[in-house]
């Protein structure tokens, strides 16, 4: 057991360091981190930052180096997310390009699809997002109803996606099709296709959250088109490339658990400030032990999830067990939001302008019921861990 | 014994129902998110012509001096809809109140227009030192020139806008530990400084009001001088009965969304209510529900005796009910799914309320506390 | 809403209270409340006690008065149960004889079945017990394998049942048996007989439970010999008893529930007297606000029943509400002991002789994970109350 | 950064899990229970030509001079069979204080015996005041006629019957209320008033001792006097860290059970393991393991560094898994229903055994209030 960092990553994370303290927005380490509320102008920004990065070499770090990355191992990688959370760093516009399509690209894409695509994904210049979800296929994607039609050379998509994440700044789509049924394997028949966004058969609307935010996407296709260049892996075996996609998808979760202590620290910094009656909240014994309580779990996540990430180097490959780290994190970042507001009593209701301490406590709170539904529900989540980690008998419908 | 409301109660239950349904449930309460109270105004004239607001008032007042158990039905009715406003703050707070309290004058002016719907009573106690105790009132009604003047900053107010008068808590006196509060009726003027809060829940508005120098005269003063605190326990052992009625109205709501999208939602070939995963998550909200349900009905009925456990079940009703709404409206949205977490279902409109009444006039420890004291243990 | 009792009622407990000082053992009242150890003692103690309930008239309130019963209303059963809590009244040795056996029988017995067993089961002549439970029949009666054939004009039953109550000092038991399959109805081919437990082909094993007391035996049957007159009810039609028979188990909860409610008030004596270096545990913040908790549910608990029970009243039959009570309470009962024990701090694990509180506690505790499995676990229950109250669709198996 | 056991350490794991196994696992507690220490002394002695006894001895000692973290694997496969007796009082606790507060002289009577099995130690701190604070220490260790005497009761000493010595932590300044204590190392002989007290876990020996002016000599005084209490925490910070250990072994036989019983039971004709209330309960314990192993391996690292976070890791690893072995060992009855109820199967030594660590040495809140104050919140 060894909990230090090698001297090749922590020059690694100096070197991040100081490549992020040149190349920030002005002003954005200071504080100063507004984004544009214009969603135009916002994506311009984002868009800017991504090119930011990769002119620094930083928009991929684990893509291998022949296609722009530095061939970043996961320490490497757990050293990145922890800076970028520590900077507050702004969100990567196109994190389905660079952390889903990129990886299955170069994994299983043919020649000319990593040429037409990987730098535009590095640059920013083409953003992806994703269609999976359906109004009627959320944690069983195996009922999804969008269908591709051949149509002479050319592929004709018919349907609709519901939590597409980007979806209304995005180039792309790397999206799930149903091209032949087969009532018993209903995860047969899926393929994958990469869609244009930008033509007349596509159109997006906005969701609102209950959280006032607008980040996902429903996507209306109506006779839009696509090619046979643009299915990745092959017709029919859609299944295969998700599943190939999801073990590229090694640390998105340790971001989640940084930032989760980072709100932790937070928390603990709210309730030394916070006063009652002039008495600050951290000496109420309730609230002291409750911080203990929390502290706990906390530590306990990110020990795990570095448990699980050693296994992970060993094997080469993420096991069951990061659904763990999911579901734990989800349930953790829930309960500490909800915390968080709850202590501040009577004014912990306002918002905004009008909020006693940083507002943030409020949007998390709403933002964090998002968290257990989103890539997977709790339910699903148990489910995994059940069948696939303690080998339980698998649930009916499946 | 019969632990159940009376069949003119829940007829009544079917008269506010009806009338609530036609207006679209929550459609009012969204409305007001969207700062648009005209149909919220007109269920209150509806609510008044249909006698709710003189149910607890006395006869001699133009009310129809029934009890709080009367009440009941429109509370739970008035949460199963979310419907905000000031009913409960005018009815179940500022009513036994003045009842209790108030001269003869005071009564004269306040209690007919109460009953008929002309005036609405908003309730102006917390302030920003985050202490729902006499520690924590700071605004002070002083004696200057022979007049009294108020100072101070009240938060929280809700519905100020909609509000013909104020029940205010002040400090009269600075010495008093226990108490030294005393109890205002400010009536709305242009002279009030009010100012919009923005509300975590939208659809319930809050606002702060700054006193500065307000001359304030003795009639203004109901009940005893710095005796303010201890009397707004008993009017609030109402006003909490009350709020429990309303979060197991709108408890019930959340529970029968649940259990109804559980049964047409399919995933994996099943309705998701198959799954006991789901299915044993409806139960325990159910179960809460139940149980929250029978306190909060005890609590209606023993407010209006002398038992032993009066406040004890009055609080304990409260807790019960603030604690499990935040409980069962998490699991609601959870159930719900990614649609659940959307602006265009309900669900969120009830885990907001949730949250907004928890926090709301004391937190669970306060009250548990309470109950504990109240039974001398 | 009316939480009084009518004259008639308090007259009821008046009677009943009266009776019981004359009539309970000696010093009973005072304290003096220990059973024999030995099992046959305990029995012949118990059986003299059911008998002097019989000679008053309290044995079976709830039956006909044609039976022996005093036709009680539900609300006077209500009485008599919080009258003997209040008492505590020593053990209903022949509980299973009077709450189940007795009302099926008057229900849907023949005329020599009630002449020949009800007199004998009010006098604890004949002690009853239940075979229900088999070793691969928990919560799935219908999985049950003891089979009863026909051999002439005897039935000869070999098989095994389980968690059989007061098995030990039974003279008959209820049993359930298998007479028919019926592969896709396995409710179907149920038959229920009255077997004599003195015979050589039964034989008893009490089960000793984990808190080290005995109440359950396992009974074996190896040729055991019943006759057609034995039989319950129709040969195949078990099923039907059995739920006429719980339509009789009216208010075996509410004495449970004031069990319970007598067990918090003895937890709030406690935490009085209960100290920490000299200072009264009622005095720690967060034992009275624990106790403010559990004040809540326990009353919402009980008002649940009484709202329940009001329902019972009008609609002349249980409904499957009641399954929340069951639930309710055996899960209160096991939070309530866990904390009476744990505020005791180190020496909450002291027993008997060396407890420094009542050594009930550590028992009650103990005696808890019981009873979210008895009678139907906590998981029955939550599908029962998923199913039949609320209208969900029925889960997989069944 | 490597966060895991060396494959030294579970090569050992490997050797007595293999020995426990041979004498049949939680059988030796069991046997216990009906008061036979045979079986539990070849243990211990097995142990011992093992080398566990030594792990953490210098080698001048004749140890190893390993580290915590090289103890784990014999805690967690001790935990896993329910082991009662002596092994983490002797290295985890007066091991550590010895190396860090003894004498030579003390060093060399108790380590070396120490580290070749022939002496085991317990621990006499617990008292009647139910209070695991300097205040809540009375025994008495007193000057007189030039001697010390010691007065006073202890309570719930752990397998006193066959302890060698006892580490008693006595009262020697009336006057200082954070510390005024000392330690002592009695060794065990007939003058020693010892009588066995009726443990709720059967399997974990308990005894009262009393003290009746025992003449206790200079040398018997473990560190510095009036600083034993301060002194005992850096002791516990070991003891803690090695019981949460023990209890992840716990934990995960009970975690083990509930799963392969899910598999093979049938009802409703299906394995109760694809109920997903059985199958989400188990996913639940499976998780809390997870997270108390995590901690507890933090902790067994950390106790040998000087990170800042060193007590608040310790002590969030024992309350976590103090907390949740509780939790698990419960939920593992229910899973498996009536035959989970019986004294047959093994799942009520463990619900037992987590009640009686839990309330051992202090609550959850005390430990929670040490978390925070360590971390200078």
């Amino acid at each position: 057991m060894d909990f230090s960092f090698t001297k090749k990553e922590e020059k690694f994370r100096a070197e991040l360091r100081t490549w992020l303290e040149t190349n920030l927005p002005e002003g954005w380490l200071e504080g100063k981190r507004d984004l544009p509320e214009d969603l135009d102008e916002y994506s311009r920004v984002l868009r800017a930052w991504q090119n930011t990065l990769y002119e620094g070499g930083w928009a991929a770090i684990a893509w291998p180096k022949e296609y722009g990355g530095r061939d970043a191992s996961l320490m490497e990688e757990i050293i990145y997310h922890q800076e970028m959370v520590r900077v507050k760093a702004p969100p990567l516009i196109n994190y389905i390009g660079i952390h889903m399509v990129g990886p299955t690209l170069i994994d299983i894409g043919t020649d000319e699809q990593k040429e037409r695509y990987l730098k535009n994904i590095l640059t920013g210049e083409e953003i992806w997002c994703q269609g999976y979800s359906e109004p009627g296929a959320g944690s069983d994607l195996t009922g999804l109803k969008t269908r591709a039609v051949k149509d002479g050379d050319r592929w004709l998509i018919n349907g609709q996606k519901v939590w597409t994440s980007f979806g209304h700044v995005a180039d792309k789509c790397f999206l799930l099709t149903r091209t032949s049924t087969h009532p018993e394997k209903k995860h047969r028949g899926i393929t994958v296709f990469m869609m244009d966004m930008d033509q007349p058969g596509v159109e997006t609307l906005p969701i609102v959250q209950m959280d006032g935010q607008s980040e996902f996407n429903e996507v209306y296709m109506t006779d839009a088109v696509a090619t046979d260049a643009d299915i990745v892996g092959q017709v029919d075996s859609g299944w295969h490339v998700l599943i190939a996609l999801m073990l590229h998808e090694r640390t998105g979760i340790g971001a989640e658990l940084f930032t989760l202590e980072k709100q932790f620290n937070d928390t603990v910094e709210l309730a030394q400030q916070y006063k009652v009656n002039g008495r600050p909240l951290i000496e109420n014994p309730a609230v002291r032990q409750k911080l203990a309580n929390f502290y706990a779990r906390v530590r306990g996540s990110l020990l795990n999830y570095y448990k699980n990430l050693t296994t992970t180097i060993k094997n080469g490959q993420p096991g069951a067990e990061t659904s763990i780290d999911k579901l734990v994190v989800t349930e953790l970042h829930q309960a500490l939001s909800a915390f968080a507001v709850e202590i501040q009593g009577h004014q912990g209701v306002l918002l905004d302008k009008d909020a006693v301490a940083d507002p943030k406590w409020q949007h998390l709170f709403l933002a964090s019921f998002g968290q257990t539904i989103g890539g997977g529900t709790s339910e699903v989540q148990r489910n995994t861990i059940g069948e696939r980690v303690l080998g339980l008998p698998k649930d009916m419908g499946r | 014994m019969d632990f159940s409301l009376t069949e003119e109660q829940e007829m009544f239950r079917g008269h506010i129902r009806k009338m609530l349904d036609k207006f679209g449930g929550t459609q009012v309460a969204r409305e007001m998110i969207d700062q648009n109270p005209q149909n919220l105004k007109k269920v209150y004239k509806t609510l008044a012509e249909l006698g709710c607001s003189g149910i607890n008032i006395p006869e001699e007042y133009d009310g129809m001096d029934l009890e709080a158990l009367d009440l009941v039905p429109t509370f739970e009715e008035m949460g199963r809809s979310l419907v905000p406003g000031l009913f409960m703050e005018t009815s179940a707070l500022a009513v036994p109140i003045l009842k209790k309290y108030a001269t003869e004058e005071q009564k004269q002016q306040y209690l007919p227009a109460i009953a008929s719907g002309e005036k609405w009573i908003s309730f102006a106690a917390l302030e920003p030192f985050n202490d729902f105790s006499p520690a924590g009132i700071h605004c002070t009604l002083q004696q200057k020139d022979g007049q009294y003047v108020l100072n101070g900053t009240k938060t929280l107010v809700p519905e100020a806008e909609l509000a013909d008068a104020f029940l205010v808590l002040v400090r009269t006196n600075q010495e008093d530990q226990e108490d030294g509060l005393s109890l205002l009726l400010i009536d709305k003027t242009d002279a009030l400084n009010i100012e919009k809060q923005s509300s975590f829940d939208e659809s319930k508005h809050v606002a702060k009001m700054e006193f500065e120098n307000l001359v304030i005269t003795q009639e203004q003063i109901i009940g005893e001088v710095d005796k303010g605190w201890t009397q707004l326990q008993e009017g609030l052992l109402y006003f909490n009965a009350a709020l429990s009625s309303y979060i197991v109205g709108a408890m019930e709501q959340v529970v029968h969304m649940a259990t109804e999208y559980a049964k047409i939602r399919e995933q994996f070939g099943q309705a998701i209510g198959r799954f006991q995963a789901i299915k044993h998550s409806i139960v325990n909200m159910k179960v809460n529900l139940e149980i929250a349900r029978s306190l909060s009905h005890y609590a209606n009925w023993v407010v209006d005796t002398e038992e032993f456990d009066r406040e004890a079940a009055v609080y304990s009703a409260r807790t019960y009910a603030t604690e499990k709404f935040i409980e069962v409206s998490a699991h609601n949205i959870q159930i719900h799914g990614g649609i659940g977490f959307t602006e265009e279902i309900d669900c969120h409109l009830y885990v907001k309320r949730a949250r907004y009444y928890d926090q709301y006039l004391g937190s669970t420890p306060f009250y548990q506390e309470k109950v504990v004291a109240s039974l001398g243990w």
